[in-house]
């Protein structure tokens, strides 16, 4: 099968709503397919890669663990828009540590995360080919 | 205290079933009571008795019935809602002509006039939805 | 009569949670649950209104909801108190009646 | 049974979600029960009633004409919010006519609407009883 | 051209289902090929044949069924996510010990890799969401 | 690759059709559906926001739904384009690429 650019829009917080987690299922079956995904987190979807998250208190599964699993499966470009962080009061280190190795470089261990602007963002976005929102 | 929850929306795809269960469990543990919940809109969704998640992720809708069917909760599901939403009890299934009905055990299908009564009859009605 | 309201939105995604600021009386209380937690922390671009709201209100937030979230209870603006389900239910009891913005 | 004050809170557009239509649904129900009725209409609520509803274009029932039938059923106070219609560009002649008939007045017939300022919609929000929301 | 869609949310909840459904019809129309019609989150709920709604109401999971069979169309639920809801086809609800099923004629359950291979397929990829 | 936007959330109501206008490139487009129907009427407090980004995107709405929310076609701000369903595919088809505002 021909490759083609593969986006994921996360724009919502977890657990409020299931989109979160049905969208990260999507992203680790994509991996099967050998497309070239990116993954981006604007507004409220932010929420989803921050560091600590603790859900005993509401009685649904902690996924976020899955997302350190991304990198195992060369999906590798986490885009994160800066405005949405600053709104909220939150920085890179807030996020969790999502790290891919670098096969053409030693297997050095390199970030996933690529914080960018809103206007790169939509830069990024412009040169999707299929873009899946949750 | 004597309450009635409604709830509005189905299982998984938004919390409000999650959060009205833990409210629902944590009004009991005080000793009120619970008059009923009523399931309106998508909420019939959590009368389902053909949901199998994932091992490692909780079953509402069964955490539901078995909450009911412990503490004699009045659990119901909006009718109207339902027949729209494809909710059926085995006599409604008969009724409407239907091959097959899908409703967990501990709920009964009824009006939204229950709605209304249990609002009246309580001392407080919280609403949980999206 | 005091009045319990409770939002399950985030304010930095939906108006719910500034509608319900604007209609909320002095001496009622807020309690914020599921996505409206993530409006309980400081340094946000919404923390000045919920701070102007605190004048003449109680606000509350569910502790599940925002460790959930990967929000630390350190974090949240001074004055607004942390809450379990337990917690929940005795404002529903305390306050006369209860307004959900969904 | 004790009569109560109900609220009936709208602040959802119709037909984009279904909200709408079963919260006239109850509300029909509800005068069944003789209680003390009200209904607000605030932020996108207030195109619930807007005037001229056609839903030819969309595959779904018009459901717009069973509001005029409250006034029949004695639900004659429904709260329109002045600040939700300005921000949308809406008027009250923008608004359906919804009347009821005053059997103490010799049956005169007045209008059902009641525009409010957001804190005058307060104020009739903190004296419910039971307030549903949708 | 060729289309793959993606529906996210249930029949009636949202408008999501009836605007889904006008823009296959009206592609149909004009001629192009709809590769795959996928079911996901709350969307599986489309599939129910139980449902009843009311006279004058529209009925969009029979509109759905028909569609598809008239014109061939692969509908396909998600598995995981009908799981967690509850839709179950003949052999899913076997294999699972339950003892009713509740798809309608038209649909199939699958995997989510078949969205991926929509996308894949297509020429476009359509969302229709809450 | 000009992109086609599509948006079903009220701009009164959801961030999410800011969020639309703010990641929208020259020359796309952006489709209005459902709920968005209503931002495409002149006159609210939405619209300059609108108006501004119609100086390099074009902007459509779908007329069924607007018709549906009791609003005419007269009262849309000048320039948006009203589309039936076969528009809204024609939409699809004329752009590479197409991404949901959900």
């Amino acid at each position: 099968m021909s490759s083609k650019k593969f986006m994921f829009v996360n724009r919502k917080a977890p657990y409020g709503t299931v989109y979160a987690l049905e969208s990260l299922e999507v992203v680790l079956i994509s991996a099967a397919f050998d497309q070239d995904v990116s993954l981006a987190f604007i507004d409220d979807g932010v929420y989803q890669i921050t560091n600590g998250q603790d859900t005993t208190g509401i009685g649904q599964k902690n996924f976020s663990k899955a997302y350190k699993a991304l990198g195992d499966y060369d999906i590798s470009k986490l885009y994160v828009e800066k405005e949405s962080l600053a709104e909220r009061g939150l920085t890179q280190d807030d996020l969790m540590d999502l790290v891919w190795e670098d096969e053409d470089d030693d297997w050095a261990e390199k970030s996933s995360i690529i914080l960018v602007s809103r206007e790169e963002m939509a830069a990024v976005m412009a040169e999707q080919e299929v873009t899946l929102s949750f | 205290m004597k309450y009635t929850v409604m709830i509005n929306e189905g299982p998984y795809q938004h919390q409000s079933s999650d959060t009205a269960l833990q409210f629902v469990r944590a009004a009991l543990e005080k000793g009120h009571e619970i008059f009923r919940v009523f399931f309106y809109h998508d909420g019939v969704n959590n009368g389902t008795r053909l949901s199998v998640p994932p091992a490692d992720d909780r079953l509402l809708q069964k955490e539901w019935s078995e909450l009911g069917i412990k503490h004699g909760l009045d659990l119901v599901i909006c009718i109207a809602a339902a027949q729209r939403r494809g909710l059926m009890d085995e006599s409604e299934a008969k009724r409407q002509g239907l091959d097959a009905d899908n409703i967990i055990e501990g709920f009964r299908i009824s009006g939204l006039g229950q709605l209304i009564e249990g609002g009246i009859q309580s001392d407080r009605t919280i609403v949980f939805g999206d | 009569m005091a009045m319990l309201h409770i939002v399950n939105k985030s304010p930095f995604e939906k108006v719910t949670f500034d509608s319900c600021l604007g209609h909320a009386s002095a001496g009622d209380s807020i309690l914020m649950i599921e996505d409206a937690a993530v409006g309980a922390i400081d340094g946000t671009a919404f923390a000045d209104k919920l701070k102007a709201a605190m004048a003449d209100k109680s606000i509350y937030v569910l502790a599940g909801d925002l460790t959930a979230r990967g929000l630390s209870e350190d974090r949240i603006i001074d004055g607004i108190k942390t809450v379990d389900y337990a917690g929940f239910v005795d404002l529903t009891a305390d306050n006369e009646t209860t307004q959900s913005w969904l």
